[in-house]
């Protein structure tokens, strides 16, 4: 079998190299070899979101990603959404929200919600509860979650840097 | 004289009564009168001089926290299986 | 995870020589969705990833000026939906790649992997086959073509033999006045397989009053998805009315032989296909209406 | 929130962000399959392909040939009694003589990657003698039923049967004279229910990390509700002094009940015994749902009778719940919760634990009582409609209070169901009119205990006046900030000024399972003695410095007080412990009973049934339920409308598909059908506050609640929309065709 292949991608802003083997998943390149645990494995199949990422400007699950296919990706995970000590408005309406009850769904919700923002600011909650359909949450019942997104959105609108 | 409430667990014990007015200050005592008159419930209700974990005595409204607890001569013993969820 | 190779050939016939090379056990990746959650499942026993998104003819997507789209077969569905002339001429193509898996899936899955993956249940091949599309497939003895309806043959496996890849699909313009929709049934309101579906595609008189011709489509009721002929030419030449709408449906209903498993009973997708399949047609006459 | 008699707080009732949640919202958080020590080996658990199979031998020669593999483990290296039998909990975690249902855990190997770890698994050859399944809880009861363990007996009020049986035990409660009441009835109501096995389906798969040193001292990194219980059952399973187990939990992604028992733990010991290296484990997705433990399905007959104008005074139930492949169903619990909503004079109950070759049963989220409720409530809605009561009022006419015989015939204490069904008939909700063809209204009420079980805390002053406060219950849903709320408002401080930490079972005193709508309760019980005694040696220290004894001391909202002297608490603090002070620590400890009162919810739904397709449309929820007093509103809220929410996956589309093999088909999200964001609306919540005599700040448990009334309330809803009746779950799409159109 081929061996190890060197993979270079920039992650979060950061050039990464790595070496994985063909079968290895997004998801297990960034929990395994880079230590970015942010990301979660809940099902491994692409149906709870746990592990969403942002691959190239897309949302997508990294366990149905492989790792050697991301070489010159740029990546952004969930650890990369904050700016040092500055959360960005998700993070911080999450919180204020309690939108999180164990927290396990929380980076890939955060995530997917910044895709979401990033490219639709106006997102009203019907096409909220749209794109995050492929986000399982079994705490909250997604009702603060809703709220924290459109929350967000609205601060976002307001004071547009905020989000950078 | 307390009045003791008997589950459907225990009613062989006490010859299907459904209730048995038993004396004493504490529950430790009443049980000693429950025994008197039914032998074998001491060894349902108590281990190691404890309540046995498997069931839940009552009087009243509250739980008793052991075998200490006052009893008065108006209130209701209750004897109940302990909750067994999936252990 | 089994052990397997990995390669991305930036040609079509790189991509050719390493199929035909490995032979049954290798496979084509484009978005991934389903190969590479068979393989880490064993569903699929695989030694050779073929990744063909580095290749010009499978990712392009081309609207030509004759109003006939091309798909690369490793074109991600978000692409197809996002592209504001594709969804005004191709609604009943947005209907169903807008609705596979969520969004995390949309941006990787395609409608060549979708076909590929050959599931009776797919929701793209139905649309495709109303469409009337055509594939096209390169191997190693060149290029050729085969109709939609013709590509499935069992679940899970289709024409394509070792060595073949399927390159595009190609869609021909929609004609005047007409219309095409899709619409499935799922138990939730999103990510689980169809239960059943259905694609319709009619085409009017210039009046509007009559169904000049009609192409039905149902899913998940048989081993591949059936293109049910009879419930077009119920409708070919017939008016648009409840009728000719009830006999389409029942022929689609007839067509159907589907199994009892977890997703749904026989009966009730039998049901489910006439439903669907009067819900597509009174769409795609809204829609003929409405062009 | 409608709120009666609640004393003026500073700090409970609002409602701050939790100390863990930056960790949590930046990936930060580290839960079990996020633990990596340095050495680490990777095993991964063989499981059996059957439901029900002898086992006659497992060769484990090629796998540990496998270069990479450390060492393989099976069921004979755990420890026996003197007969050679092992505990239930010790054979569920890896099987004995037989495979008792399909994913039975059979060995696992350990190896230098999970990658190799698997290949190994596979490369163990288990030879199996098949035996017919049994699957269904009343063809398990059946005297010609496969037995599944053969010296199990039943237990019931007659004493221990005679001959081997699938029925575990057979459980009775009689009060009144339910027989000659339903003679006198105006009304009677009856049924057969249903309901399928359920998962919890917390979204973290379970994941353990283990590492035992060659001096015995064995430590467990795992994702948990009761690490304290996980300490005592790898002490029982492994025959190792519970002295040298210490449990640090992770954070956990959701447990539900599900994460109470042992499944990993002592496996990954085992290994890491074997190879003296830390070794890891953990699932994907469908070993959690053929692998660990469900709640089981159940099959209850009941029946209800009512007086004409409406007082209920006769309940019957027949209720048989599946315990999996070994005892312990939640019947009991089923039983007590049932009828608790009611103050019916005369009920008779018989209840059975039922043996069936699928997953052990677990607790999830008021086990055993929202089966109860789907069959009661029907009932009641159906009494209702018979007497042309409005459902609402029928249930205030008959709702349990205070001194109403509650479960197991104890007079309940203060409870705030009335309120609950008053605030019902004055909702929004209610009042709003329902149009438009195939919709209609639902409403159900729901029971849970407070469970109280033991608790133990230790709060520390910093130098700064801040304090900080140890527990040992895992974090599931921001118990660190309802407990750390409860101490700031004891010690008249701000919130902030607390800060609360989950730790190991070395470094606090024993503390029960977070389950059972418990943590709030009764750590919160332990949380307000500790700041108390915290308070009591401040004032023993300050009292020489204010040349005053401390009896003279007054502490209220935050201050000290003794004649013209006054202090606040950092002002004390920094006294005390400043930098010419000693520490000061102080704890609280309690045992706070099992069942410790209850409290009570009511859900009303508005649904909308496709004609055609059969599939439901939630449009409209509301929850309601006394919380005692709400600590943080917004945490309550959650639970209310995770469980609601839960309880409408439930009712509408989960369940574990069996095949007459007893293999679980839909073992993944994608075919487990839990409710998706575009599944539900957005739920609204109405708390009412009858606050809780036994707690000091009115405390009740609101976790479990929530889940109870969704089935029946949907059931009515569905009813109302269609005509129809529903004593099935789940009522997909699937069956409400079935059941309205006859197509099949």
């Amino acid at each position: 079998m081929p061996g190890r292949t060197h993979v270079a991608a920039r992650i979060n802003g950061e050039q990464t190299d790595f070496l994985c083997e063909p079968w290895q998943s997004l998801l297990e390149v960034l929990r395994d070899e880079l230590d970015l645990t942010g990301a979660k494995e809940g099902c491994n199949n692409g149906n709870c979101g746990g592990c969403n990422v942002i691959l190239n400007g897309a949302l997508v699950n990294s366990c149905c990603v492989l790792g050697v296919e991301v070489d010159g990706a740029e990546i952004l995970t969930i650890e990369g959404v904050a700016q040092g000590d500055h959360l960005h408005p998700l993070q911080r309406s999450f919180l204020e929200n309690a939108a999180l009850q164990c927290g396990i769904c929380t980076p890939g919700f955060i995530v997917a919600a910044k895709a979401l923002l990033d490219s639709e600011p106006e997102a009203d909650e019907a096409r909220i509860r749209h794109w995050l359909a492929g986000n399982l949450c079994r705490c909250t019942g997604y009702d603060k979650i809703v709220r924290a997104v459109l929350d967000a959105a609205d601060e976002m609108r307001r004071a547009p840097a905020a989000a950078t | 004289m307390a009045v003791v409430r008997i589950p459907a667990l225990f009613q062989p014990l006490a010859g299907g009564a459904t209730m048995v007015r038993a004396s004493g200050a504490t529950l430790l005592d009443v049980i000693d009168d429950l025994e008197r008159q039914h032998p074998g419930f001491r060894d349902r209700l108590i281990e190691n001089g404890a309540i046995r974990s498997e069931v839940i005595i009552a009087i009243g409204s509250d739980e008793a926290a052991g075998l200490a607890a006052p009893v008065g001569e108006e209130d209701e013993v209750h004897l109940l299986p302990a909750i067994a969820g999936g252990r | 995870m089994q052990d397997f190779g990995y390669v991305a050939p930036t040609s079509l016939d790189d991509a050719v020589a390493v199929l035909a090379k490995h032979g049954e056990s290798a496979r084509v990746l484009a978005g991934g969705t389903d190969i590479i959650i068979q393989t880490r499942e064993g569903r699929r026993s695989v030694e050779m990833l073929v990744d063909v998104k580095s290749i010009r003819e499978t990712t392009e997507l081309t609207l030509a000026s004759d109003g006939s789209l091309r798909v690369g077969a490793a074109v991600p569905c978000a692409r197809i939906y996002s592209d504001a002339d594709i969804a005004r001429r191709f609604p009943a193509l947005i209907d169903s790649s807008a609705l596979i898996g969520g969004i995390q899936i949309q941006s990787r899955a395609s409608l060549g992997g979708n076909l590929c993956n050959s599931s009776p249940a797919a929701d793209t091949i139905p649309t495709l086959i109303a469409l009337g599309a055509v594939c096209e497939i390169a191997g190693p003895s060149g290029r050729r073509t085969i109709p939609v309806e013709e590509f499935c043959t069992a679940p899970g496996q289709n024409v394509l033999k070792p060595g073949e890849l399927l390159v595009a699909l190609n869609i021909p313009a929609p004609a005047p006045h007409s219309g095409a929709a899709f619409e499935r049934f799922i138990p939730r309101n999103e990510m689980d397989i169809a239960v059943c579906n259905a694609a319709a595609s009619v085409t009017l008189s210039d009046d509007g009053g009559t169904i000049k011709l009609a192409r039905i489509a149902v899913g998940a009721v048989a081993p591949t998805p059936l293109f049910v002929k009879a419930a077009g030419d119920a409708l070919a030449g017939k008016p648009a009315s409840d009728s000719s709408i009830d006999a389409a449906a029942q022929a689609a209903t007839d067509a159907a032989r589907p199994i009892t498993d977890m997703r749904g009973s026989a009966g009730q997708r039998k049901h489910l296909a006439g439903v669907l399949t009067r819900r597509v047609i009174n769409t795609a006459i809204a829609r003929a209406k409405g062009a | 929130m409608v709120t009666t008699d609640k004393p003026h707080y500073n700090v409970i009732g609002t409602r701050p962000v939790r100390p863990d949640g930056i960790d949590k919202v930046t990936g930060r958080a580290l839960y079990g399959a996020d633990i990596s020590l340095p050495g680490t080996l990777h095993a991964h658990v063989k499981r059996s392909p059957h439901a029900h199979a002898i086992i006659k031998k497992i060769d484990t020669s090629k796998a540990e040939a496998l270069p990479g593999v450390k060492a393989v483990v099976t069921g004979a290296d755990l420890p026996t009694a003197e007969d050679g039998s092992r505990a239930d909990n010790s054979t569920n975690v890896l099987a004995g003589k037989k495979a008792l249902y399909r994913g039975h855990a059979i060995a696992a190997v350990a190896a230098t990657s999970e990658h190799i770890a698997r290949q190994a698994a596979d490369l163990i050859e288990v030879e199996y003698e098949v035996l017919p399944p049994v699957l269904d809880v009343r063809d398990a009861m059946r005297d010609d039923a496969p037995i599944i363990h053969e010296a199990l007996r039943t237990t019931s009020p007659k004493g221990p049967g005679e001959k081997p049986t699938n029925v575990a035990a057979h459980i009775q409660f009689n009060f009144g004279d339910a027989e000659t009441a339903f003679a006198s009835c105006d009304a009677v109501a009856e049924g057969q229910f249903s309901t399928k096995m359920v998962h919890q389906g917390y979204i973290e798969p379970h994941a353990s990390a283990a590492m035992w040193n060659p001096d015995g001292q064995l430590t467990i990194w795992t994702s948990t509700q009761g690490s304290f219980p996980v300490r005592k059952d790898s002490s029982d399973v492994l025959g190792h002094p519970i002295s040298k187990v210490k449990v640090i939990p992770t954070e956990i992604g959701g447990g539900f009940g599900g994460k109470i028992p042992l499944y990993l733990e002592p496996v990954a010991a085992l290994l890491s015994r074997k190879t003296g290296r830390p070794v890891k484990l953990r699932m994907d997705r469908s070993d959690v749902f053929e692998g660990t433990g469900p709640t089981g399905g159940t099959s209850i007959k009941a029946k209800l009778g009512a007086t004409k104008d409406g007082k209920l005074i006769a309940g019957y139930a027949d209720m048989a719940y599946e315990g999996g492949a070994f005892p312990g169903s939640s019947v009991m619990l089923g039983a007590l919760a049932m009828f608790a909503p009611y103050d019916i004079a005369n009920v008779k109950i018989d209840g059975y634990d039922v043996v069936v070759n699928k997953p052990k049963n677990q607790d999830y989220r008021a086990p055993g009582a929202p089966a109860a409720s789907f069959a009661i409530e029907q009932l009641v809605d159906e009494l209702a409609e018979k007497l042309g009561i409005d459902p609402l009022k029928m249930r205030r006419m008959n709702s349990s209070h205070e001194g109403t015989r509650g479960p197991g015939g104890m007079p309940f204490r203060r409870i705030g169901n009335e309120e609950c069904v008053e605030a019902a008939l004055s909702s929004a909700h209610y009042n709003a009119p329902l149009e438009g063809a195939n919709r209609g209204r639902g409403v159900a009420s729901g029971f849970w205990f407070n469970v109280g079980l033991r608790s133990s805390v230790n709060v520390s002053i910093q130098p700064d006046g801040t304090v900080n406060l140890i527990e040992g219950n895992t974090d599931i849903g921001g118990t660190r900030a309802s407990l750390a709320m409860q101490l700031a408002e004891t010690l008249g401080i701000a919130y902030e000024d607390v800060k609360p930490m989950v730790v190991d079972t070395d470094s606090v005193g024993y503390n029960d399972v977070t389950a059972g709508s418990r943590t709030t309760y009764s750590t919160g019980m332990a949380t307000h003695q500790a700041g108390l005694n915290l308070v009591a040696e401040m004032k023993k220290l300050l009292a020489p410095k204010w040349q005053v004894t401390a009896e003279e001391i007054e502490f209220q909202y935050g201050t000290f007080r003794a004649g013209e002297q006054s202090g606040s608490f950092k002002d004390v603090a920094n006294q005390i412990v400043g930098p010419n002070g000693a520490g000061l620590t102080a704890s609280g400890s309690v045992n706070a009973g099992i069942i410790v009162g209850g409290a009570f919810g009511l859900h009303i739904v508005d649904v909308e049934v496709d004609p055609d397709t059969g599939k439901t449309t939630i449009l409209r929820y509301t929850a309601i339920q006394d919380a005692g007093t709400a600590i943080h509103p917004s945490y309550v809220e959650g639970q209310m409308q995770g469980g609601a929410v839960q309880g409408i996956g439930w009712a509408l589309n989960e369940e574990y598909y069996f095949d007459e093999t007893g293999r679980m088909a839909n073992s993944s999200f994608l075919d487990y059908r839990m409710p998706t964001t575009l599944d539900v609306p957005m739920i609204d919540t109405i708390i009412v506050e009858v606050p809780n005599p036994t707690h000091p700040f009115g405390v009740r448990g609101v976790g479990e609640v929530p889940i109870v009334p969704p089935l029946a309330a949907i059931a009515n809803a569905i009813y109302r929309a269609t005509g129809v009746r529903q004593r099935q779950l789940p009522m997909s799409p699937r069956r409400i065709l079935e059941t309205t159109r006859g197509i099949e």
